[in-house]
């Protein structure tokens, strides 16, 4: 059975309780202290210790409209487990798998960190994990987490899971579960996919200008099974207006290399002939 | 001030609250990447570098086998260089991971949608192919028993280090163009085959040079500086072709710091001037070595380019909101 | 899911992990589980869940506190049995874990003498003993049995207390009933705050 | 909340969080609800999804503001405007729920000849007293009173005069129509900054979601209490709600969101200087409550439910004392402490400063990170011979003698730390927002030396008798005859010396007393009704009485809850009911408003009235029982009188008592303030208090070098302590930072993310700059440009992610009836810029020549006529 989210940005109140619960549940340390003048938003992007990202992005009505035409959306970020993914197409260890759930899974154990999944996400959401991270006192558990969580730590790749292990038992996702105004819905996909469109519509109806964003579009990705409900262009939210999956540039990459030493090869061969007797 | 006066122009980071406005002027969020720039550094840069010589030469040596033994020592230096670098290869590959004891983990699967995983095979097949050779050539040189030879006989090591050698100096510009960077996914039809241009240029250059520094077969180099000269012209057209058609998305390549780098190690530096060197009717030793060191930088000086101007690529959000198809 | 992969190369390679997809048209040779991925499961497993609260906001958030057999705590997270938060955590709830367990915290009593420098540790013991001689000390020397004007006041104004919003309702009732036996009149919460 | 508590009778929140999804329109005004209760405002977003219309009224557009249907930016201080304004529309407009208003308010009662309001006399209320007293007689604050004969015929009694034809000028109502009459949608723009049509819009959605069939939830915390005038906030919230009809009906009423998990409990079981538990008052040498009867005669009411406050004062004394509280000797009354003067958190802050206070118990408290005027506060420590931390981390307060500047040389106090278990490590309970008791069971051990803070009370209860234990001063006594025994039945936790929190719970609940017999053999009372005046129980916290009914049972652990009421899970205050006065959900004859708002209603079959709830009304006591004038509590109410704890069992539109700054709201601008009160000449809460001293300045009215309007929040990822140590949170606003329109940033010279510096009289502190347009300039009267300034309160110098405390820019100014401060509007100027290093002088300066009364009282402030 194939699950995934629903991320309904009309309903994020922006509190990063999904942060929390992801670092929390995963025991992923804090990146740093750093303000970043942007927001409300400090983490400003997904990575490898941050699999969860609420993004803030202020909209404020002119001073002369009036003041609730201002807009403050947020949407909250996460791996986009897709149909076609790159960067499980691109791991040459066979690191990352699709499992049961038909979730993209990294294991920790397997993962030997060549990085190549890094560029390969047209989503930029997997990344390295540094060394050692869990050493940092910033780790909240001063190491007294299980081995899984320690595993993760050091030199391989990190995003989400869709939190394979609980859903192993029947768990929702942490994020999911803390959600407070069920901004992120957590299901079967083509039942998450039909209420999206049902609330589309809702919304539409309200005069909401709502837009789904990783179904029903027509790219080398497919469909998404963590997808969201916009309200405005995706590259707001800093989402890739049309992502492209990485390996359908192989065929042309792979004919130009051949050509190139076809042509090499015969000009070497005009060049390298036994001399005349 | 007024009261018509728009907050969103007065805000420090106007551009960055999103407002949706034209169709190509894409609203940026505070100007932070939208895609993850790649952790290689000049490990990475190196083994792209030796496996094209490495796999170049592997090219060599069927040709020079062509000539009933007119390049006999080509033939030689070749085998044994390309064993050399074969085996130096993963050494620089395992030195750049982030958990180098799991390097076997390659080892799990053999993945045709994964260029790196073709290029840990190729690179596998490539060595077993060229140690199978090196040792003929050895038994043939008399350092080891020569019943040895039967090992490597060269109707079955020549052809496979050819292709294989083919292939390994090429995949690495697979590699970085079957990626979301921008700049590599736009290069899918130059980098690769830069990459093989450079990688047999910069084969040529090395088994030259050895040729000279031995001082042996001077016939030998002179057809590896014509090659050369092809590869290179070749290469230099790609690379003009690639500034081209990457249009603004070329600009951390060809433009900028990075872009006069490129042009004086790579073009002048790598292809024009060993060029212009090779058709001077004299061939003094210390030219052949000289146009080799050249050709051999420039080569090294493309691939760091490719590479660092694939993170600058990375962290430009307006390329990456439109990935090239 | 069956439009999508139209075989399971893995399967027909006899690999299949049961459940697990292997191949996702990647090439020869199936993308292989390993045995940690195979076993993983929710670290709850191990352990029970404890039916807790949120000790933050006055919301009243149910929290369900994982622990292990050795009593360490592996988790923190909503109590979907809740009618308030049917399980729902905000940031400051769902950090519960990183608060109780924090290498920060201070879980020994420390003593700081007038005009030191430092903390120093010391045992509870010691600390608590100090600390009712003072007690006892300040209530002799500023106990009021009647105002100027002779009314009977039986309080000290030389102690006061402060808390109570963050700690419960037994506790602030105990606090409330031994104060006032002190006859300390100056106890006071966040509530005013 | 005396705001609530003068208005309908009991000072807790009148519904719970998720009725709220019931409601057709939901009003958040002084509260960041979706920021500070994220999990209780999935209710608001349920009614939202439903339908509903959510209004977000705040002088920032927060994240509450993001999800409301309307927004409405208000000047910080000018609530009362605003609100005012829309009772006046409401009134002007006809738009009131007559029928509920008539019934189950006194807006038809009468009041007294010689009442004079605010519009005759510009600002103040008949009955000041200027001069010494500083404060109002609120005699003529009373209703006109009418002979009628008693209900068993022996004689007359005094009862309120009515007009329930609203028709006498000087009923209840048209005492409010006047009062009010200036409040206009204009005065709304020349005051509070909100165009008119905005504010017309609300009026109407307000209006229209308001009546038999619909209901409109108000939703406030913080924001209004922490003014000077915070309580009249509230009041005039509840006398617009009493107006549309809404108290008592589901989707309606009043929720007040409190910050701290306990904070309701806190109250109701008071750690509060002025109250014991359950509302009791402490006895007061002012209100000359030397014995027991005086005190019983002082705080009994002749009719409603305060009439029973002997059975639950002798109770608690009971509880107290045990077997040493007779009948002969009052029931050890006297052992109470007795109040002098005001002893709340800021005038004994003022005393410490003054070297009045020598020692200092600081649990689960940081002052330092979340009080006011820090510099004073640090400087008052120091004064201190001890002080004792109870934490599980260091505090600013813990730390203050080595903050910045501070010299740890020259500070002589003594400091103890004890680490304390977290809540996961001990089991008890808690009171949530809307008054629901929920037992937690324990999870861990205790790490490290921590220990339960009811281990440490007990612990040093056991110490202190000791120590007394050979003392004969009668002084003593109270505190050797406190029953103290609470000894823990599992074997493992009685050896760790720790108490058995049930068993407090269950004398809390209460007991019938058997002589010579421990309360652990007593029986459990079911509840306060079976409570008695002759010392035959014993309940240390009446309102709480049936949560324990027997040994056995523990309410506040139920854990069955069900898709609405949930009426089994955890225990809510007062007998479990839910939503207050529910009796008013139903009209006069008992039945429903309307089908769709049905709750609580009289089921003529059984007799009784009956509901999803627990009708807060006498269950057998039929919608046409009549009033009977001249009999004792309840039975002086009539059949068709919700509010049961009032005198008349009534909501109280005018409040005749209780209140020290008037009988009904009255817009005063705050202590510090940007624009005169263009009102009345009357610039400030005539009654508020502050203290005049050289290290408490204040800005004072339309001081132009502090011309920008300064308000306070907390933010969604942070409370404080609890969270600056936790790196998950830390992260998320690692600083403090200071919120700013980008107009005053132009004009500043001030960059979004860089340093910049707030200064107000009390100090300075430093913080980053977030520019953004979601704070807009207000255009005032005459074209005047108001700049607002926001910073958290959540940061300070101890934690992960170390910074300056709004503490050192907050005042010491008192809101006369509960004592709290001004921390929500004040003025400040800013600039670019880190602050000057500080000094840490005050700490050694020495005590300044205080005009201050008795034991550090505040002065209070006289009337400021300005021409």
């Amino acid at each position: 059975m194939a699950t995934g989210f629903f991320t309904d940005t009309t309903l994020c109140i922006g509190c990063k309780a999904c942060e929390v619960a992801c670092k929390q549940w995963n025991q992923l340390p804090a990146d740093g202290y750093a303000f970043s003048g942007n927001s409300y938003d400090n983490t400003m992007a997904l990575g490898g210790t941050t699999w969860r990202h609420v993004a803030f992005v202020e909209q404020p009505a002119p001073l002369d409209a009036p003041p609730s035409e201002s807009k403050w959306l947020m949407v909250s970020d996460v791996c986009k487990h897709c149909t076609h993914a790159g960067c499980l197409e691109a791991c040459p260890t066979g690191a990352i798998v699709r499992n049961e759930f038909d979730s993209v899974y990294v294991q920790p154990d397997v993962c030997n960190g060549c990085g190549y999944c890094v560029p390969s996400c047209p989503f930029g959401v997997i990344d390295m994990i540094e060394h050692a991270d869990y050493t940092r006192p910033s780790f909240p558990s001063d190491g007294r987490t299980d081995d899984d969580a320690l595993q993760r730590h050091g030199g391989v790749a990190g995003k989400c899971t869709l939190c394979y292990d609980r859903q192993k038992v029947g768990f929702t996702p942490a994020c999911a579960k803390a959600c407070p105004t069920d901004s992120i819905e957590f299901g079967e996909v083509e039942e998450l996919k039909a209420r999206a469109r049902t609330r589309v519509a809702t919304l539409r109806a309200r005069g909401v200008d709502a837009r789904l964003y990783g179904i029903d579009e027509d790219n080398s990705i497919g469909d998404l099974n963590a997808f969201f409900l916009l309200t405005d262009r995706p590259a707001t939210y800093n989402l890739p207006e049309r992502p492209v999956l990485p390996s359908t540039h192989q065929p042309a990459a792979y004919g130009s290399a051949a050509l190139a030493a076809l042509a090499l090869g015969a000009i070497g061969c005009l060049v390298f002939r036994a001399s005349a007797p | 001030m007024s009261d018509a006066l728009d907050l969103r122009a007065l805000s420090p980071d106007a551009a960055n609250r999103g407002a949706s406005s034209g169709d190509d002027t894409f609203p940026t969020y505070y100007e932070q990447p939208l895609l993850k720039r790649p952790h290689w550094g000049w490990e990475v840069v190196t083994y792209l570098f030796v496996g094209g010589i490495a796999g170049g030469s592997g090219m060599l040596i069927a040709l020079a086998d062509r000539t009933a033994g007119e390049d006999a020592a080509l033939a030689r230096n070749a085998r044994y260089l390309s064993l050399a670098l074969a085996a130096a290869s993963p050494v620089i590959l395992i030195k750049h991971l982030g958990r180098p004891e799991r390097f076997h983990h390659m080892l799990r699967v053999v993945k045709f949608k994964s260029p790196m995983s073709m290029g840990v095979w190729g690179l596998i097949a490539f060595s077993a192919a060229s140690s199978r050779a090196a040792l003929a050539q050895a038994a043939r040189d008399g350092l080891v028993p020569g019943w040895l030879a039967f090992l490597g006989p060269r109707w079955f090591t020549n052809p496979a280090q050819a292709l294989v050698g083919a292939f390994l100096a090429g995949y690495t510009g697979v590699l970085i163009s079957a990626t979301a960077i921008p700049l590599w996914a736009k290069g899918k039809r130059h980098i690769p085959a830069a990459s093989v241009c450079s990688g047999f240029g910069a084969a040529c250059a090395a088994n030259a040079a050895l040729l000279a520094l031995r001082n042996e077969a001077s016939d030998s180099q002179r057809k590896l500086e014509r090659v050369e000269l092809v590869a290179g012209l070749a290469e230099l057209a790609i690379l003009l072709d690639f500034r081209r058609s990457a249009g603004a998305l070329g600009a951390p390549m060809f433009d900028g710091a990075r872009g006069r780098k490129l042009t004086n190690a790579t073009l002048l530096g790598g292809i024009v001037l060993p060029a212009l060197l090779n058709v001077l009717p004299f061939h003094p030793r210390w030219k052949t070595i000289a146009t080799s060191a050249l050709t051999l930088f420039g080569g090294y000086a493309l691939r760091e380019s490719f590479i660092e101007a694939g993170k600058t690529s990375a962290d430009d959000p307006r390329a990456a909101f439109r990935q090239p198809e | 899911m069956a439009t999508k992969r139209t075989f399971d190369l893995g399967a027909l390679l006899g690999r299949a992990r049961d459940g697990l997809r292997l191949d996702e048209r990647v090439g020869p040779l199936p993308n292989l589980a390993s045995q940690r991925t195979e076993r993983l499961v929710a670290r709850t497993e191990r352990g029970r869940p404890v039916v807790s609260l949120c000790g933050y906001c006055a919301v009243g958030c149910s929290t369900l506190a994982y622990v292990d057999g050795d009593g360490k705590l592996l988790d923190v997270e909503g109590n979907p049995d809740s009618p308030v938060s049917a399980g729902r955590l905000c940031p400051k709830g769902s950090a519960i874990f990183g608060l109780t367990v924090n290498e920060r915290r201070w879980t020994r009593a420390k003593y700081r003498a007038p005009f030191a420098t430092e903390w120093e540790e010391k045992p509870l013991d010691w600390v608590l003993t100090r600390i009712a001689e003072r007690v006892k000390e300040t209530r002799e020397q500023t106990f009021v049995r009647t105002t100027p004007e002779g009314k009977r006041v039986n309080h000290t104004l030389g102690i006061a207390s402060l808390g109570g919003a963050t700690f419960g309702i037994e506790e602030n009732y105990l606090l409330g009933k031994l104060m006032h036996g002190l006859g300390v009149v100056s106890i006071e919460n966040q509530a005013r705050i | 909340m005396p705001g609530l508590g003068t208005s309908f009778g009991r000072g807790g929140a009148t519904t719970f969080v998720q009725d709220l999804q019931n409601a057709d329109c939901i009003l958040i005004e002084g509260s960041n609800f979706a920021e500070c209760h994220p999990v209780a405002f999935r209710f608001v977003m349920k009614a939202k999804e439903r339908g509903a219309t959510v209004i977000h009224v705040d002088p920032r557009f927060t994240r509450t503001s993001a999800v409301a249907d309307l927004y409405a930016p208000i000047r910080s201080g000018s609530d009362i405007v605003f609100l005012g304004a829309l009772v006046n529309w409401v009134l002007t407009n006809e738009r009131y729920f007559r029928d509920y208003v008539v019934a189950y308010t006194n807006a038809s009662s009468l009041v007294r000849e010689d009442f004079a309001d605010t519009e005759d006399l510009d600002g103040i209320f008949s009955g000041w007293q200027a001069g010494e007293t500083q404060a109002y007689d609120t005699a003529t604050w009373a209703f006109e009173l009418e002979e009628v004969p008693r209900f068993d015929g022996n004689g007359t009694v005094k009862v309120v005069k009515r007009d329930p034809t609203l028709q006498h000028p000087r009923c209840v109502l048209n005492v409010l129509r006047r009062h009010f009459a200036r409040y206009t949608p204009e005065m709304v723009e020349r005051v509070c900054g909100t165009s008119r049509d905005t504010f017309e819009r609300i009026c109407t959605l307000l209006a229209d979601n308001s009546g038999r069939e619909r209901t409109t939830a108000f939703a406030y915390a913080v924001g209004w209490t922490q003014h000077t005038v915070g309580v009249q906030y509230i009041r005039t919230a509840a006398i617009l709600q009493m107006l549309l009809g809404n108290i008592g009906r589901p989707g309606g009423g009043i929720m007040a969101l409190r910050g701290h998990a306990d904070i309701q409990g806190a109250t109701d079981i008071a750690t509060l200087y002025d109250l014991l538990p359950g509302y009791l008052p402490m006895p007061s040498v002012h209100r000359d409550e030397q014995t027991l009867a005086a005190y019983l005669k002082a705080n009994t009411k002749a009719t409603g439910w305060w009439s029973n406050t002997p059975k639950y004062m002798v109770s608690l004394l009971k509880a107290f004392y045990g077997e040493a509280a007779r009948a002969e000797n009052d029931f050890a009354y006297e052992y109470l402490p007795q109040l002098t003067g005001d002893h709340s958190t800021l005038p004994t802050q003022v005393a410490m400063r003054d070297g009045l206070v020598r020692g200092f118990f600081v649990i689960g408290q940081n002052p330092m990170g979340s009080g006011m005027n820090n510099e004073l506060g640090r400087a008052a420590l120091a004064k201190l011979e001890w002080m004792v931390n109870v934490d599980s981390y260091e505090t600013d307060t813990a730390a203050f003698w080595k903050a910045e500047g501070v010299d740890p040389s020259t500070v002589g106090t003594e400091c103890f730390f004890i680490p304390t278990a977290a809540l996961l490590e001990k089991n008890g309970t808690m009171t949530n927002t809307n008054r629901m008791l929920q037992w937690h069971d324990k999870a861990l051990e205790p790490a490290g030396e921590s220990k339960s803070d009811l281990w440490l009370i007990y612990d040093l209860g056991k110490r202190l008798r000791a120590l007394y234990a050979d003392s004969d001063d009668p002084k003593d006594r109270a505190l050797l005859d406190l029953t103290w025994d609470y000894e823990h039945d599992d074997a493992r936790e009685r050896r760790r010396g720790e108490p058995s929190a049930l068993k407090v719970l269950q004398e809390i609940n209460g007991y019938r007393v058997e002589p010579g017999k421990h309360q652990d053999a007593c029986e459990q009372v079911g509840g306060f009704t079976e409570l008695a005046a002759d010392g035959t129980t014993a309940s240390g916290g009446w309102i709480y009485s049936g949560v324990c009914p027997d040994k056995t049972t523990n309410k506040a652990r139920n854990r069955k809850a069900d898709d609405w009421t949930s009426l089994g899970w955890g225990y809510s205050w007062p007998s479990n009911r839910r939503i207050l006065y529910n009796r008013a959900s139903a009209d006069p004859a008992g039945k429903p408003w309307s089908e769709r708002k049905k709750y609580v209603w009289w089921d003529a079959q059984t007799q009784t009235w009956t509901g999803v709830d627990v009708p807060d009304f006498p269950l057998g006591k039929a919608p046409d029982a009549a009033a009977k004038p001249g009999a004792d509590g309840l039975d002086a109410h009539s059949g068709a009188d919700p509010f049961i704890m009032q005198l008349d069992g009534r909501a109280q539109i005018f409040v005749a008592a209780g209140l020290k700054d008037g009988p009904l709201p009255t817009h005063y601008e705050p202590v510090e303030s940007v624009v005169p009160n263009v009102l009345y000449a009357q610039q400030h809460n005539p009654t508020l208090r502050e203290w005049r001293r050289r290290d408490n300045p204040l800005n004072g009215a339309v001081n132009p070098d502090f011309p920008y309007v300064l308000t306070t929040y907390r933010l969604t990822e942070h409370s404080g302590i609890m969270t600056r140590y936790v790196p998950w949170l830390a992260e998320l606003q690692p600083a403090l930072f200071v919120e700013i329109d980008p107009e005053l940033a132009v004009a500043k010279n001030i960059r979004n993310g860089e340093w910049m510096t707030v200064r107000t009289a009390i100090g300075e502190i430093e913080g980053r700059a977030l520019v953004s347009g979601r704070m807009r300039p207000l255009r005032l009267g005459r074209g005047q440009r108001v700049h607002q300034v926001g910073v958290p309160y959540n940061f300070g110098a101890s934690g992960l992610i170390p910074g300056d405390s709004v503490g050192d820019l907050v005042p010491l100014v008192m809101e006369p009836n509960v004592s709290i401060q001004e921390s929500k509007t004040m003025t400040c100027d800013v600039r670019p810029g880190r602050r000057a290093a500080r000094t840490g002088s005050a700490i050694n300066a020495a005590v300044p020549p205080a005009d201050r009364a008795f034991e550090g009282q505040p002065t209070t402030r006289g009337l400021e006529r300005k021409e």
